[in-house]
């Protein structure tokens, strides 16, 4: 297959799916069976592309056949194409969830054609080597997760949305506002060509510094750092789980992804002032959003938080920028990618059987499911990084950078940080899990049908497969540390990216 | 080696499944499997015994250099028969003490799983494969300790042993990576070789994290509140892994690092100083306590202190002391958690003040205890004898550091003489008018194992060549790594200092056994004392960062959308300005200075027609205005656009303005008449953030302009765009040619707002409210 | 705003703005203009219509496809059938009333089918060169010329989708909120 | 005229800045809107001005000659001109049905969601 056609794909199959989604407007079975197929090809298509990169090298191809600068460069790289490997397999397993797990007049208002623009756009930005061309697909990103959001138009999420939205704006102007600053001082829009520029002696980079700041606080908004978080927790926890179970999973990643693509690439250069900056907010988000988590007691309100958590540790391998720390934030990033999917879908599961996310009136799962208890608390442990699970290679290896880079006080953090996710997560498993279920006084006695029995028995087919995929690369970690490792190593050595991308 | 962890963990993982083929037999291949582990490391006794050790390597996480290799040299493989043997037992007592539970096939898969993790760990020659083994351990111990799990007091006492050996197990994380860059290797025999690493400057912290691992797992002060607490647990839990397994992980991670990290002054002193306290405030505590199972954990603890104790004391002597007290301390303490279990089982109830005479009725549990308490009580004939014997020879052994040692060893020795004299004897044979009711008898799953555990103590007190000696001599050796030592254990040494010192320490334990009733009377008046022990103060902290937590969180995520923006505003100029002050760009203000120089009239008037409308707007309270001046701002814009040579941007400009107004106007007359709010109170904060956004924009809006060049996109797009790409319309060929997909973007953004629109009015809460 | 002069002013315009917006959609590549514009333009047309006549009027206008049908006579073949079909539907206003009409139902041209083509033709027009082994979006020129045109190569295709879709999303939004 | 058309743009940007912290749900989206202009404005801005000379080649001309403004950021500015229309529309909708579910202008009414539940 050519080259052409492989890098685009996973861009196009989503956007051909929501295309065909959309003649069938309102009609959610025709609808479901298209999303159902383009995400069964997605998958094929990642993993063409994967097996491509870890081949051959960087893929790319120059859209509209216009060489490198001038053009937009679409290119893949073992990071990108990890990225997008772990999307299709989220994606495929919250559509799965989605056909039991969502009522059918979300359905029916578009809920498949947006979810595939939404994966459409993390392919776009997963790709890209155009820094315009990024925000464009950050923007279809941006726009499929306000409309999901918003979709079903409830009280909760309404409000979430707003500050959603709002917030996300203002990213997105930010991000504007530093693109046009940087075509102005450089005179280009390609990433390689940036890289290049930034890096030509002589270069006059002052204000190239000063732009990254537009890039890290837009980026930053987006992908939920320290005082820039706000809008996570006040939106994650109020849609339907089909949709923030997708969202959460992969949304803020995306944004670290480009952080670390563009920190690595283009903004470099002021290294005594830009690593210890991203250093000391990937502290305080690590400890602010943990500490967000330990004083919430709503089962979402808690996942939600320990992404801020977590978006602190990927932030770490960044600042610390040695390879095995980046290789550390690669793995950690696919890592939580599953994790926190499969999370929100168990969140799903149990609120679908007791129709509350709060902790206080759940309970006595353990007894009543205990595969499903098996399954969270795999999940659980694997994000607090106990070994043998996946967190803890992420864990490890981000540890072992810091004290290896002598960066001790960051890595103390980061072991406090990961005790009070190990309270936290076990916090959930003995509420909702190990403690009897309180009976509300008889009251309302919740009459579980056996069409809904049935319903949450099929709804445990996606978190199985998300839970086995986990406890693999728990147990077998070697094949995806061992790539991301190469991603890092592809990554800091950027004249690899700069000359493929620029045929030199 | 692998094969025994392997076998471990698919028989754990298979418990359930076999429970529901069995039904109550399940417990057949559950005490088969130890035992077959059991035997299987026998195999290797002949190498080891003869002074080789076994090492095996599996690839795992090669990149990492994370591999599962085994190494099994006399200490690892006088652990592992320790926690086979034991687990035998275990897995046979649990099936009598836990019958007819119905989650029997739950419990022996974390069981199972502890116990496979504990040979792992103990078997590991990778420090990294042992952490994992090491927080399996952790893990699978707070499934057990919270096995009743609808018991309140249980959870809580499980989660509190996690988060306790969790913390410990992180700092021990860090403390093994710091070991292992230090020594630039993770297999621990080949770092064990390294004698220069005390002087590494990565040795202080290591070691203090290290320690900090061992401690919490082996619940040295102050982290053993965990230890009473978690004995919660089903009793066969205990005694697995309160007596001889778990707790006893630190001690091995200790033995098995002291040849690397010994020697040093600071490696004596701590252990010295928190083992000593350990065992000395265990024992106190023992002594006020009147439930069996705690005054058994608080036995352990001061078992546990004491063994510290020796490691720091790091003579050979001292290290042969502690596998011998380790063996006879397990082999004793295991049997009373069993036979405190059988008593609890066949009686109800735990509290000694109750329990009288219980011998005639169930006269085998009470023979296990009677030789276990002489065992413990360090009895002639038996193993706990020789071991004190050789804790008192290993503490006057030292002068520097003999006074310490010795008063340590004495107190603990008394005290666990007295509670020998308690458990042994007072339970099952004191004379009383009326013992304890027994509701029924013990079965043969409750007393066999403790009653073989008994002999077995006495046994190796008899015969300690026998068994006891090959094993533990080599035992000792891989910790000392002399080879020439030769561990003699004999039961008698003849009349000497240190046998009239047991002597002694015996006739004080009976003296405090006399006047127990009194200490128990005494201990409600030590509560208050309590209070400010590690366990409440475990529960403060806990609770008090919970609430700061809450309101700290509280004040930052406070749902005002406006102190969201603030605070996001506010960093980013922060930082913008922060950097343009840090890298000093040149802005060379005197080309401004002729603001006007070169400014058309219809600009100002435009510019002019601008503020107009953004001051206009600022006070106008009608909707319906604001909306159209908005949009006279908006083609105010687009005409600068038009003004600069940029007719299609201008086009777009005015079209989409007046669709905005139209969508406006679409929607105005459904909402709510318009109410007037003003910023309450934070009105000037507001104007200050707005102000300081306004200005860094300018800013760094006239930096740029300043430091623009010349763009080679631009030359190009000139050049092809007729000749290539065949469009006059140099913009027009650039979206639909040159950069394309960032049209097909746009396009797909529109077409997503537009279902989302779409969706949003139509899809009504009240039709679609469901989660 | 409803008044009569106004609402039949605007009707009979919009048809008028619709060719206009088709001509600046196609001298897009040589002059300002293109598909974007072009299809605010004929957009804002109907919003127009719809603010003055409002949203059913405008769709029945000029979305609606009223279709006679008449099942097949015996003795006739399928080709006359159809032929007579299309005859009827063309000569409707003469021949409604004379034809004895069975059925007739509405097509509606719904704005999600514009988006939907809209999308479609602009993907497709990039996947064309995909097809032939080039990188996506890469521009084909066929030979041949069209008077007005020029040679029309897949960039004109693509705006022709952008356009479309412009057009669908404009309407669809407006008629939603019109019909609030 | 530089000078003076960033001294404007910063007056928009401070202006719309104050509106999204307004209170009030109305200024909330005025401000967005306003903000998405200033953003453009800026491009624009930076992109360099250049009076009169569009980026359009005259029927004689096989090339594009200077002076003529720079296209590339007329080209971004436009799309992104484009994508703030949709973002737009969405968020005036969103306030539109904020206003008919919560029955308030006021958006301080909307902050239970970050409520901590004991």
């Amino acid at each position: 297959m050519s080259q052409h056609l492989l890098v685009l794909l996973p861009l196009l199959l989503p956007l051909y799916g929501a295309i065909l989604c959309l003649p069938f407007w309102k009609r959610s079975l025709p609808q479901q069976w298209v999303a159902g197929c383009t995400q069964v090809c997605w998958m094929a298509s990642a993993a063409m592309l994967i097996y491509e990169v870890t081949t051959t090298g960087i893929v790319k191809t120059q859209i509209g056949n216009w060489p490198a600068p001038y053009g937009i460069t679409m290119v893949a790289d073992i990071f990108s194409a990890l990225m997008i490997g772990a999307s299709t397999i989220v994606g495929f397993a919250v559509y799965l969830f989605s056909l039991r797990g969502l009522n059918e007049s979300r359905k029916t208002y578009g809920y498949y054609p947006m979810l595939l623009l939404l994966q459409m756009g993390i392919s776009g930005v997963c790709l890209t080597g155009d820094i315009f061309n990024l925000y464009v697909w950050f923007e279809v990103l941006l726009i499929s997760c306000f409309t999901l959001l918003a979709l079903g138009g409830t009280k909760a999420q309404l409000e979430g949305t707003i500050k959603y939205v709002t917030i996300n704006m203002l990213a997105s102007g930010l991000l504007l506002t530093g693109i046009g600053m940087v075509y102005s001082l450089t005179g280009s829009l390609n990433l390689a060509e940036l890289g290049r520029l930034v890096r030509q002696p002589g270069s006059d980079l002052s204000l190239v510094n000063i732009a990254s700041i537009f890039f890290l606080i837009g980026f930053g908004i987006k992908s939920a750092i320290f005082p820039l978080f706000f809008w996570l927790p006040a939106s994650y926890h109020t849609p339907p789980i089909a949709i923030s179970a997708f969202i959460a999973g992969l949304l803020t990643k995306v944004g670290i992804y480009t952080l670390i693509r563009l920190f690595t690439l283009v903004f470099i250069m002021d290294r005594n002032f830009i690593l210890p900056l991203l250093l000391v907010l990937s502290g305080l988000t690590m400890v602010v959003g943990v500490l967000g988590a330990a004083s919430q007691t709503d089962f979402r309100k808690i996942l939600s938080f320990h992404i801020v958590s977590q978006i602190g540790y990927m932030l770490m391998g960044l600042a610390i920028n040695t390879p095995l720390a980046i290789a550390g934030s690669v793995f950690f990033i696919l890592h939580n990618i599953l994790v926190k999917t499969n999370l929100f879908l168990i969140s799903g599961v149990v609120a679908q059987r007791h129709k509350t996310f709060a902790l206080k009136k759940l309970g006595g799962e353990y007894l009543k499911n205990p595969f499903l208890a098996i399954l969270f608390l795999l999940s659980a442990l694997s994000l607090a990084g106990i070994p043998p699970f996946s967190g803890f290679w992420g864990k490890f290896m981000l540890a072992k950078a810091g004290l290896l880079n002598e960066n001790y006080s960051i890595v103390a953090t980061s072991l406090a940080v990961s005790l009070i996710t190990i309270f936290s997560m076990t916090k959930i498993w003995n509420e909702a899990f190990l403690k009897p279920k309180p009976d509300n006084n008889g009251s309302e006695k919740e009459v579980v049908t056996s069409e809904e029995k049935q319903a949450s028995r099929y709804l445990l087919v996606p978190v199985v497969l998300l839970a086995g995929i986990i406890l693999f690369i728990g147990l077998y970690a070697e094949p995806v540390i061992s790539l991301s490792i190469r991603a890092a190593e592809q990554l800091k050595n950027t004249d690899l990216y700069i000359n493929a991308v620029l045929n030199r | 080696m692998i094969f025994i962890v392997l076998a471990g963990f698919i028989t754990s993982f298979l418990a359930p499944l076999l429970y529901r083929l069995l039904g109550r037999y399940v417990y057949v291949p559950m005490v088969l499997l130890p035992l077959a582990i059991f035997v299987c490391l026998c195999s290797f006794l002949p190498e080891v015994l003869a002074g080789q050790y076994v090492q095996q390597e599996y690839v795992w996480v090669s990149s990492l250099n994370i591999n599962l290799q085994f190494y099994l040299d006399g200490l690892a493989l006088f652990f592992a028969l320790l926690i086979s043997g034991f687990g035998t037992l275990v897995m046979l007592y649990a099936k009598g003490y836990l019958d007819d539970h119905p989650l029997l096939g739950r419990f022996y898969l974390y069981l199972t799983l502890f116990m496979t993790a504990m040979l792992g760990l103990v078997m590991s020659d990778n420090i990294f494969s042992l952490f994992v083994f090491w927080e399996l351990t952790s893990i699978s111990s707070y499934l057990l300790i919270g096995f009743k799990h609808k018991n309140e007091t249980s959870r809580t006492s499980a989660w509190q042993a996690l988060l306790v050996t969790g913390g410990g197990g992180l700092a021990l994380m860090g403390g093994l990576i710091l070991l292992g860059i230090g020594n630039n290797s993770y297999t621990l025999s080949d770092i064990l070789v390294n004698n220069g690493f005390i002087s590494h400057n990565l040795y202080l912290p290591a070691l203090i994290l290290i320690l900090l691992g061992c401690f919490t797992k082996s619940a040295q002060f102050p982290f053993h509140f965990w230890l009473p607490n978690a004995m919660e647990a089903p009793t066969p839990v205990s005694a697995y892994l309160h007596s001889a397994t778990m707790v006893k992980a630190g001690i091995y991670l200790l033995a098995r690092l002291s040849p690397l990290l010994g020697g040093s002054e600071v490696w004596q002193y701590t252990l010295l100083l928190v083992g000593g306290v350990t065992a000395v405030m265990g024992a106190l505590l023992a002594l006020q306590k009147t439930d069996v199972k705690a005054i058994l954990a608080y036995t352990t603890i001061s078992a546990l202190g004491l063994l510290v104790t020796m490691i720091g004391l790091n003579s050979e002597l001292a290290l042969e002391g502690m596998l011998v007290f380790l063996l006879a301390h397990a082999l004793y303490k295991g049997t009373l958690f069993m036979v405190a279990g059988a008593v609890d089982h066949s009686t109800g109830t735990r509290e000694v003040q109750e329990l009288y005479g219980l011998g005639r009725q169930m006269k085998p549990v009470a023979i296990a205890a009677t030789l276990a308490g002489l065992s413990m009580a360090g009895l002639l004939p038996f193993l706990g004898f020789i071991g004190k014997e050789l804790l008192y020879e290993a503490a006057l052994e030292d002068p520097a550091k003999e006074l310490l040692a010795f008063a340590v060893t004495f107190i603990a020795g008394s005290v666990f003489a007295c509670i020998a004299t308690l458990v042994g004897y007072r339970l099952f044979w004191s004379k009383s008018t009326n013992s304890s009711p027994v509701k029924h008898a013990p079965g043969a799953m409750l007393y066999l194992p403790p009653l073989l555990l008994g002999t077995a103590g006495l046994a190796f007190g008899l015969w300690p060549e026998l068994l006891a000696t090959p094993i533990l001599h080599r035992a000792a050796q891989s910790i000392t790594g002399n080879t020439e030592l030769l561990l003699e254990l004999t039961l008698w040494h003849g009349f000497t200092l240190v046998l009239g010192l047991s002597l002694l320490t015996l006739l004080v334990g009976l003296l405090l056994y006399r006047f127990l009733p009194r200490l128990h009377q005494f201990a409600p008046a030590l509560e208050a004392i309590y209070t400010y022990g590690p366990n409440n103060l475990y529960h403060k902290g806990i609770a008090g960062f919970l609430n700061s937590s809450r309101k700290f969180i509280g004040w930052l995520q406070n749902g005002y959308l406006r102190s969201y923006v603030a605070t996001i505003v506010l960093t980013f100029s922060g930082l913008v300005l922060y950097t343009t002050f840090r890298n000093k760009p040149e802005l060379a203000l005197a080309e401004y200075a002729s603001l006007l120089k070169n400014t058309e009239l219809y600009e100002i008037i435009i510019m002019i027609l601008m503020v107009a409308g953004l001051i206009f707007l600022m006070n106008t309270r009608s909707r319906l205005t604001s909306i159209v001046v908005m949009g006279l701002v908006g083609y105010s814009a687009a005409l600068f656009y038009i003004l600069f040579g940029a007719p299609d941007v201008a086009a777009t400009q005015l079209l989409i303005e007046t669709l905005t107004v139209v969508i406006f106007v679409l929607l105005l007359h459904k909402l709510p008449a318009f109410t007037y709010l003003s910023h309450v109170g934070h009105k000037y904060k507001y104007i200050f953030v707005s102000v300081i956004f306004g200005a860094t924009m300018t800013y760094v809006l006239l930096f740029t302009q300043q430091h623009a060049v010349g763009s080679p996109l631009k030359d190009y797009y000139g050049q092809a765009s007729y000749l290539e790409a065949h469009g006059r319309n140099i913009v027009n060929v650039i979206l639909v040619d040159f950069r394309g997909l960032d049209t097909l973007g746009e396009i797909t953004v529109l077409a997503i707002a537009a279902l989302g629109i779409v969706g949003l009015l139509r899809l009504n809460p009240e039709k679609g409210g469901k989660r | 705003m409803k008044t009569i002069i106004l609402s039949t002013a605007i009707r009979l315009l919009t048809p008028l703005f619709q060719v206009f917006s088709i001509y600046i959609l196609l001298r897009g590549h040589n002059h300002p203009g293109g598909g974007f514009i072009g299809g605010l333009i004929g957009a804002i047309a109907f919003v127009f219509d719809t603010l003055a006549n409002g949203h059913e009027s405008t769709e029945k206008t000029f979305f609606t496809l009223k279709v006679y049908q008449q099942p097949r006579k015996s003795g006739i073949s399928y080709l006359q059938h159809y032929l007579q079909f299309i005859r009827m539907n063309i000569q409707r206003k003469k021949e409604a009333g004379q034809l004895d009409v069975q059925q007739q139902y509405c097509i509606q041209l719904r704005p999600v089918y514009l988006m939907a083509l809209g999308l479609f033709i602009a993907t497709i027009s990039g996947t064309i060169s995909l097809l032939l082994q080039q990188p996506f979006m890469t521009s084909q020129w066929p030979e041949f010329h069209i008077p007005v045109l020029g040679s029309p190569g897949t960039p004109l295709l693509f705006d022709l989708g952008v356009y479309l879709l412009v057009m669908g999303i404009i309407l669809k939004i407006v008629f939603t909120l019109a019909k609030e | 005229m530089e000078a003076l058309l960033s001294i404007v743009t910063g007056m928009l940007f401070m202006v719309s800045m104050y509106f999204i912290l307004h209170r009030h749900l109305f200024k909330l989206i005025l401000g967005l809107i306003l903000f998405g202009l200033a953003t453009n404005l800026f491009m624009f801005v930076a992109g360099g001005l250049t009076r009169g000379n569009s980026a359009i080649l005259k029927q004689d001309q096989e090339v594009a000659i200077e002076p003529y403004a720079d296209p590339v950021p007329q080209a971004l500015l436009l799309t992104a001109i484009v994508i703030g229309f949709g973002l737009q529309a969405f968020a005036i909708v969103i306030i539109k049905r904020v206003y008919q579910v919560y029955k308030s202008n006021n958006l301080d009414d909307l902050a239970n969601n970050d409520n901590i539940e004991h």
